[in-house]
């Protein structure tokens, strides 16, 4: 596959406020690099995402989403971050049954002492988005970039 | 419409190193609703917040947005600036353009970019905040210590000296912990039990304390200020409340060849046993996998001998439940098992010891009777080798990465001891590096190298062989002199690296609470906030935080006790506005809401609406209880029709996020 | 079958057990059934329709009906019971202000496979041994009874009543019945094969919202694709990624409650099989998350409200079938 | 009249297709037919309509009527209008050929609908007789003869020819612009299939339909009728009926974030819908009861009201058969109907 070295992709993360985005601010303080199309948006936690925040990004112009939440068990509020993860798994399904691309969207457990693996999980995501290029399959036509 | 501050920081170069925040300024300053739009060199100085607090008053501004430090960091402190100028702190937002933007990014013009980005996304979203006032919630006046090692009873003890109730509970029979099974103290030489056992009867003596001896915490619900816990009470089979400790049953048992885990399993204990003469509750315990009594019915002679008739074989698990103000976790630590290093012959060579197995073996109360021998053949040791750094500072994957940081101190104590006592006993010590920070550590080790002649070699041991004639061939390299060696030693001891305690992770769990990678607890701040964790009314004491000395353990247990007394002193904590609210006129009752919520914090209640054309209908709606909840958002996503929202972190304020970054 | 439902309801009417009859009410043609309320015995007599065309499921307006004054009747097919029992379990349906007749269920037949044969001009269908005989304007036709049964009833998945007060004619049993197969096949096609086969479905929708309207588990207050403060209302597919969101959170708000009734692709004026997108989130949970049928009891927790700590990581999506 | 032989109807098309666009009915599914672009080898739907009407062409499901761009603080309209190209639309049936001549009333009078006009001038509508109706067609009710359809150009067919008559100057500049490719023909055989349809038409199970119980003039009597409770009750407030209508004309003006901007954009909307006409002040029509009432006594009452006693209905049977409960026209005309 041809990839495309000026594509700069967009890229969601949902991150959860207690690990995740403690994670990544560890990934910060350590200095540790990953790409800059990330831009994150802070959720209590993984379970406030809702399918609808997913689909949104895309339309508006997303070549990626990822969720990260705390390890199944360590969540803040004790269960949020299993109900994010059945619910997510099916809406991955679902996007994946329509036919979009499998690496678009992601969801990883990050923790709060995780900062090296955020950093490792961002670089591969954004290169595994950056191969598939523009999200063409899942966007919204008027939401194109002129 | 909106007037909203745009407040860019530089942290002095942190940020402006590889942001242009002139232009983050410039450019979010261009942004619908923006009137003022400035940039600081620290914005978190009481000058910089001043800047922010003038800007409210004269721009009457109605939202202010700071790009900064990570909202972790200094949202609070901006919260509190808007609010002193009269702005509802929930009306101020933080873009996070330091640790997720300047401090990853090395290019000025991407990093810039993007900060630009995320100060558009806290603008989209501080559009759509809204004024949000706390609730408060009263605070019950008891605290839990979980543990009851040297650091559960120095925070227990603080707590009760403020004048609050306070439980303890420890899984083992006895409070006591780690330091009960030391023989002295570094650096002072001290004897543990004889500074210790002191806190133990104060603690069991003080009114105010409780103690739950061999106990556990089974569940943790609620929150702080208000956390009900469920206590397991395991059967001991012996009446806490008829026993005198009086030791007899211990004497009588038949069964006598249970290993004893307070000796390290040096020696044997019985089947009902007290593991040591100072513990509290002196209560004695029936071990159920040794009791013949329990396991096949046939026995009963502690039952006879026991007049205070305290022997109870039909005892089973009991489950206490208790309200709580705020928890602290003491659960300590563990030396590593070592069946992973069996180039020291530890699982095969009795004369190979850990250094906790050793103070075991020196001390009074221990199986030998304070006299040095060997376990082999208890005779007297000659040549010693101590080997550091066993699974500490490890990147093979066998260790810990980290430093167990108290085995150079209690080796240098080791070994000074031995040679005190056994001047005709050569000690060696292999180290990677000597580490010994602390008041008077550094003296203390030197006084070993210099005065007590311990050899101190700079080296790995490579392989430790035990002979056919009982000795024991420790092959190592001295890295200064750059040789290998052999030496012919009694015994090894080896510096096993510490572990946080294995219930510590379940532990957590429960509590919500973070832990690193280790299984040590993570606290809220490393610097700024070291006994707390990041969920409020949880506080962290001793080595579940991290490997510490007694000293450090017993500072740090007593930070956390001020911290805890700090919030039972209060009668009544703010709550987090931040919480779900149902739209009464969406809501189905569908009741997903309610099956999601991990706090029970939402009910339901018919209710009257006006329906079309002045007729009226009566629906079942959801109401959440806004000090009950704690803002998770669960239900937000649960709820088909989008009747439930979260303050805070609403629909629309997380799409407008989504449109601003993806624009 | 009809005559026995009329009767039994006229009865009920009559000793005050029930005051309304929720049916199907004869139209123009032999196909037009329309659900109706009939509260005398006269209307009753004249209108009701118990046959092989009434596929329509009853159970969506008992949410409104039940919560009128008095008791209503309803008569329910087995698949039916499945969509009124789980909206008893979400509160929806007042289960004491329904009187439940179980009465057997299809096949039932599709008015447009009869079409689809070119057959026009319909004055009658009769069945005779499995064989259709149809009067027309243009003569006589005849097809096999077969090829005319409703797509919603050849995936049938159960012929049992899961609530009923009373039954008319006997029970039947959960099926064991082929209806993931086209799901599995979709699955088995490569990633462009399947985004080709729901570009083509999908953009066929005109968004006249007739699933969601039908859909028993559809019964928002308000839908958030009608209000404006959800922040995803829509009106209309603009952009055909609007068909796929709708469709998508369609199926995502209804995942795990889906009786899999069928209704949403009946009604499709575009004939887009939409069921199949429910029957994905059906299937899933089922290898995902155990075997589980909405609407077969009124007390089980629906899978996506809760969880099990060794659920499965999303990454399984990932690893299985065809990229 | 000038034809052209059936096996040759293809080359017409591609001769058509390449001077303009061609849109003709296709079959997508047995009887489910849809009106597409035509490309070579296209095959002539023989359903007798295609699902979605023709008013798509001249009224499409969503528009784009502006767009605004938001620069730092100001704000730029753009016209974003596109001109249509010359089209034709082949096929089109009698009813819906009269639906233009509705939507015409709506949109070509003051104030112009520009977006509509612009369509209606630059397409050609070439309709085509019946010959086979179905049993939920009526448009006999309203006055139309299935077998002379009015548009720019008539098209009957005999089984073996198609004939084509202008019927306007647009539709006459059309034949002479492919005239090369007709022939004259002989018409008696068409004659008898107009004859024989004619015959159906009159036994078909709605032939009686009548509508002299409505009309501008029966506001009040239909308006405050109980019957409209009974005949609401099933209606599930979808716009199927209203989407698949051929003079269904109502529609939304919205705005959408591009993110690069606002576009603005015109959407059918449906009276059914329960956010129909919603306002600052909230919705007009609170009940379902009066969503369904206004769509028939738009179309049976208002309309004509105000058109001169036109119906605005074309009783092309499409709610008939796509009616997700089977609720339609025809059972709001018999239950309202007022017998002599």
């Amino acid at each position: 596959m041809q990839v495309n070295e000026n594509f700069k992709p967009v890229i969601v993360a949902f991150c959860c406020n207690w690990c995740s985005y403690a994670g990544a601010d560890l990934s910060g303080t350590n200095r540790l690099n990953y790409p800059a199309n990330v831009k994150i948006i802070r959720v209590p936690c993984s379970c406030r995402v809702n399918p609808m925040f997913i689909l949104r990004a895309f339309q508006k112009g997303a070549d990626g989403v990822i969720i990260c939440g705390c390890h199944p068990g360590d969540c803040h509020y004790t269960s949020g971050n299993y109900f994010t993860r059945r619910r997510i798994t099916l809406l991955y399904s679902m996007l994946d049954f329509l036919g979009i691309e499998r690496k678009r969207t992601r969801l990883e457990w990050v923790s709060a002492a995780e900062g090296a693996k955020f950093a490792s999980v961002m670089e591969q995501f954004v290169s595994d988005v950056q191969k598939l290029g523009p999200n063409r399959r899942l966007e919204d036509l008027r939401c194109r970039k002129q | 419409m909106q007037r909203i501050g745009v407040f860019v920081c530089h942290c002095g170069t942190n940020i402006a190193a590889t942001v242009d925040v002139k232009a983050v300024a410039e450019a979010l300053g261009h942004e619908a609703g923006v009137v003022i739009s400035q940039d600081y060199q620290y914005m978190c100085s009481e000058s910089g917040q001043n800047l922010v607090k003038n800007a409210i008053k004269e721009h009457k501004l109605t939202g202010v947005v700071v790009c900064s430090c990570s909202p972790r960091m200094h949202e609070n402190t901006f919260r509190k600036a808007a609010a002193s100028a009269g702005l509802n702190p929930y009306l101020v937002e933080i873009a996070n353009i330091r640790e997720q933007c300047s401090w990853i990014h090395k290019d000025i013009a991407s990093a810039t970019e993007k900060a630009i980005i995320l100060g558009r996304a806290a603008i989209a979203k501080v559009h759509l905040n809204t004024p949000l006032t706390s609730m408060e919630s009263p605070v019950v006046k008891r605290a839990l210590v979980i543990g009851g090692g040297i650091a559960g009873i120095q925070t227990a003890l603080d707590i009760a000296e403020a004048g609050f109730e306070v439980d303890i509970v420890e899984k083992e029979p006895t409070i006591g912990g780690k330091m009960a099974q030391i023989d002295k103290t570094f650096p002072t030489l001290d004897c543990a039990a004889c500074i210790l056992t002191p806190k133990m009867v104060e603690a069991s003596q003080n009114e105010k304390i409780t103690i739950h001896s061999f106990s556990e915490v089974s569940d943790v619900k609620g929150f702080v200020g208000n956390f009900t816990v469920t206590i397991k009470k395991k059967a001991r089979y012996v009446d806490e409340t008829k026993c005198t400790g009086c030791g007899l049953c211990t004497e009588k048992c038949p069964m006598k060849k249970v290993p004893n885990e307070f000796n390290m399993g040096l020696d044997n204990r019985r089947a009902v046993y007290i593991p040591f003469a100072q513990a509290v509750p002196k209560v004695a315990t029936i071990d159920p996998n040794y009791c013949m009594m329990l396991k096949n019915g046939k026995c009963g002679v502690c039952s006879k001998v026991c007049s205070a008739g305290a022997i109870d074989y039909k005892q089973t698990d009991r489950f206490v439940e208790q309200k709580y103000g705020a928890i602290v976790v003491a659960t300590g630590f563990n030396p590593i098992k070592l069946d992973k290093y069996d180039e020291f012959a530890y699982s095969y060579c009795p004369d190979v010891v850990t250094s906790l197995e050793l103070e075991r073996l020196m001390n009074a109360a221990g199986p030998n009777g304070g006299t040095l021998l060997r376990p082999s053949d208890k005779t007297h040791p000659h040549t010693i080798v101590f080997v550091q750094c066993v699974g500490s500072r490890c990147d093979d994957g066998k260790g810990k990465q980290y430093c167990s940081k108290i085995c150079c101190m209690y080796t240098a104590k080791h070994a000074m001891l031995i040679r005190e006592k056994y001047p005709d006993t050569e000690v060696y010590v292999f180290y990677i590096d000597v580490r010994t920070p602390g008041k008077n550590f550094d003296e203390f080790y030197r006084r070993a190298v210099e005065q007590y002649n311990v050899h101190y070699i700079k080296g790995m041991v490579g392989k430790v062989s035990p002979k056919a004639d009982g000795k024991i061939d420790v092959q190592a390299s001295d890295l200064l002199a750059g040789e290998q060696l052999h030496i012919n030693a009694d015994m090894v001891v080896l510096a096993a690296a510490i572990e946080p305690d294995k219930t510590a992770r379940p532990l957590a769990t429960m509590l919500t609470t973070q832990m690193d990678t280790n299984d040590f607890f993570t606290e809220a701040h490393p610097k700024l906030r070291p006994v707390e964790s990041a969920t409020a009314g949880i506080f962290l004491s001793g080595a579940c935080q991290g490997p510490k000395d007694i000293p450090e353990t017993v500072a740090q247990a007593s930070a956390a006790a001020a911290k805890a007394i700090g919030l039972l002193c209060k009668n009544s904590i703010t709550c987090n506005p931040c919480v779900a609210h149902s739209d009464e006129l969406m809501c189905n009752g569908c009741s997903a809401c309610e099956k999601v919520c991990p706090y029970g914090a939402i009910t339901y209640q018919d209710k009257e609406f006006r329906m079309p054309n002045r007729t009226t209908a009566v629906r079942r709606v959801a109401s959440v209880n806004p000090a009950v909840c704690q803002g998770c958002g669960a239900c937000t996503v649960a709820c088909p029709s989008g009747a439930m929202d979260l303050n805070g972190f609403s629909n629309s304020q997380i799409m407008a996020e989504v449109d601003a970054i993806c624009k | 079958m009809q005559e026995a439902m009329i009767k039994r309801a006229v009865q009920l009417l009559a000793d005050g057990t029930v005051n309304r009859v929720m049916g199907w009410k004869r139209g123009e043609f032999v196909y037009d059934i329309t659900p109706a309320v009939f509260t005398t015995a006269e209307e009753l007599e004249k209108d009701f329709v118990c046959d092989d065309f009434t596929q329509a499921n009853l159970s969506k307006y008992l949410v409104k009906e039940s919560r009128k004054e008095g008791k209503i009747l309803a008569f329910l097919k087995p698949c039916d019971t499945y969509s009124f029992n789980q909206l008893v379990k979400e509160h929806r349906i007042i289960r004491e202000n329904v009187y439940v007749i179980g009465i057997p269920g299809g096949p039932k037949l599709d008015i447009e496979k009869i079409k689809a044969k070119g057959i026009t001009g319909i004055l009658s269908v009769e069945n005779e041994n499995y064989t259709l005989k149809i009067e027309t304007i243009y003569g006589t036709e005849t097809m096999p009874f077969s090829e005319a049964v409703s797509g919603k009833c050849s995936g049938c998945k159960s012929k049992k009543h899961v609530a009923y007060d009373e039954l008319i004619g006997d029970d039947g049993e959960v099926l064991d019945s082929n209806r993931f197969d086209m799901v599995a096949k979709l699955e088995n096609m490569t990633s462009q094969e399947r985004f080709d086969f729901w570009r083509g479905e999908l953009s066929k929708c005109i968004r006249c919202n007739a699933c969601r309207n039908v859909c028993p588990a559809c019964t928002c207050e308000n839908c958030v694709f009608d209000n404006p403060k959800s922040g995803i209302d829509q009106k209309a597919a603009a952009d055909s990624f609007e068909e796929k969101m709708f469709h998508i959170i369609r199926a995502f708000h209804v995942a795990g409650r889906c009786t899999d009734c069928g209704e949403c692709s009946r009604v499709c004026p575009q004939n887009i099989p939409l069921h199949l997108l429910n029957r994905k989130f059906i299937k899933d949970i089922n290898e995902l998350y155990g075997e589980y049928q909405a609407g077969a009891d009124t007390t089980s927790r629906a899978p996506l409200n809760n969880y099990n700590a060794d659920d499965c990581e999303p990454s399984v999506v990932h690893e299985r079938g065809v990229e | 009249m000038l034809k052209i032989s059936a096996d040759r109807l293809n080359d017409l098309f591609n001769r058509i297709a390449s001077e303009q666009t061609l849109y003709i009915p296709v079959d997508r599914e047995p009887n489910t037919a849809e009106y597409r672009k035509y490309e070579d080898g296209m095959k002539l739907s023989e359903s007798l309509n295609t699902v979605r009407s023709a008013k798509d062409f001249f009224f499409p499901q969503t528009e784009n009527l502006a767009e605004f761009k938001v620069e730092g603080k100001n704000i730029e309209i753009k016209d974003i209008r596109e001109e249509s190209g010359d089209f034709v639309v082949f096929g089109v049936r009698a009813c819906d050929a009269r639906s233009f001549s509705i939507l015409d009333k709506v949109f070509l009078s003051e104030p112009v609908d520009s977006f509509y006009k612009n369509r209606r001038e630059h397409g050609t509508i070439i309709t085509m007789a019946c010959t086979r109706p179905s049993e939920t067609c009526f448009c006999t009710a309203f006055g139309i003869d299935p077998t002379a359809p009015e548009g720019d150009v008539a098209v009957f067919a005999d089984g073996e020819n198609y004939f084509f008559l202008d019927r306007t100057e647009k539709g006459k500049k059309f034949i002479e612009s492919v005239a090369d490719m007709l022939e004259d023909g002989d018409t008696s055989k068409l004659e008898e299939v107009k004859e024989k349809t004619r015959e159906i038409m009159k036994k078909l199970p709605l032939a009686g339909l009548g509508t002299d119980s409505f009309g501008g003039d029966k506001l009040n009597e239909l308006f405050n009728s109980p019957k409209w409770a009974e005949l609401s009750e099933s209606c599930l407030g979808c716009g199927t009926c209203t989407f698949v209508c051929p003079t269904c004309q109502c529609y939304d003006i919205r705005d959408f974030n591009t993110g690069n901007g606002i576009r603005r954009f015109r959407c059918w909307d449906s009276c059914m819908y329960s956010d129909f006409t919603k306002m600052a002040h909230g919705n007009p029509r609170l009940s379902q009861l009066e969503r369904f009432r206004q769509r028939f006594m738009h179309k049976l009452v208002y309309f004509p009201a105000n058109n001169d006693g036109e119906f605005g209905c074309v009783g092309c049977g499409r709610c008939l058969s796509r009616c997700p409960v089977s609720l339609n026209i025809v059972k709001v005309m018999k239950t309202l109907e007022v017998k002599e």
